[in-house]
């Protein structure tokens, strides 16, 4: 198995991609699995996260088989 | 109680006809009805915009659209709740949003019908994109 | 605007599917619409009830109605309001009063609403008798 | 001309008339009006007055011509 990470919304466009996989040895929380996807980039102070379609913390931890989203603030409705 | 999401414009009094002649809800006990309906405008911050995406993250929209509405049902003491979401490419006039409560209590309805609203707004992940003057685009950076 | 009295059956749906039809907002600008529909219930203190007659002072009605509404447009800026209330006997089920509003922001929207219901039923000289079990009758003496 | 003085609802029921004329020289005030339509009945706490279609407090006075109402709590909507 392996770590699904998402991109959404103006975030996905800034980092040039929608979804990658990362290897659960070098993802074990949300931080590490930003940095699998956007390297050295800064976080962003608004940017929310979601393991398995639940918003997390910062330093949630992130185990093989998940999904970690990256998204923007909300702006439906 | 009904969550969709849609990519297709929809009437919102079309809809809640149909959705009411299912027979979800007993005609005669639920007394109250409140809803709301969000448009597209063709103006935000002071630019005119000709038209909007709506992007949106499949799987947990539904998911939290649905907590949100079991949340109103249990807080409020509601009988039913409906909520339809546009996705996709969106005109101005267009519906973005219907969500109705039915509800022995006026009041209980009202409330219920504004907090789906507001945990909808700050929670459930959906994203608008504006069509600007001259072909600009811009992500809408947060909801009022 | 719209105040109506009615002494016949109306579909919600159908009635705001009309106004908006008349264009007497402009689609594209007012972004939310809040609305509310109290329907007849079947049951009240406790008692079955199988119909009702509602009374009103012709002329006195229109006339608080309309300030209700005006009132509601300056406080919370809206752009229009629809009111529509039955008179004479009504069935179970059946809806005795709509109120819609139409304006730029969500929350005046439905600060709107909840102001016009709350005003409707403290002030607009209607008066409800209920008909019980065994042909008794009762005239509701309070609103909640 | 006259004072036109009406009853609605349970009111309208209790003292079995809805409308009645009044001379103005018998009925300067409401309460005056209650005496023309109602007797000695008391009119109880509740009772809400209307001259020509608005509310008054107890007390206002009433003129040649007006239209004075007496109904009970509203219970519309």
């Amino acid at each position: 198995m392996s770590i699904t990470i998402r991109l959404f919304a103006s975030l996905r466009e800034q980092l040039g991609t929608e979804c990658c996989q990362a290897e659960p040895d070098a993802v074990s929380n949300v931080e590490e699995a930003w940095r699998a996807v956007a390297g050295d980039s800064p976080q962003g102070e608004n940017v929310l996260v979601a393991v398995n379609m639940e918003y997390v913390k910062p330093g949630a931890a992130v185990k093989d088989g998940d999904e970690v989203a990256f998204f923007p603030p909300v702006t439906g409705g | 109680m009904k969550i969709e999401i849609r990519d297709q414009p929809f009437d919102p009094w079309q809809e809640l006809s149909s959705y009411q002649q299912t027979g979800s809800t007993a005609a005669s006990s639920y007394g109250a009805t409140a809803l709301f309906v969000g448009t597209m405008r063709d103006f935000n911050e002071g630019d005119r915009v000709h038209g909007m995406t709506l992007e949106h993250y499949p799987g947990m929209t539904e998911k939290h659209l649905e907590a949100i509405c079991h949340n109103a049902i249990d807080r409020c003491n509601l009988l039913d709740a409906l909520v339809i979401h546009r996705v996709g490419p969106i005109e101005p006039g267009e519906p973005i949003v219907l969500v109705a409560v039915w509800s022995a209590h006026r009041a209980a309805a009202f409330d219920a019908c504004r907090l789906i609203m507001d945990d909808l707004k700050s929670r459930a992940p959906f994203w608008k994109k504006e069509e600007l003057d001259e072909g600009k685009v811009r992500w809408v950076d947060h909801n009022t």
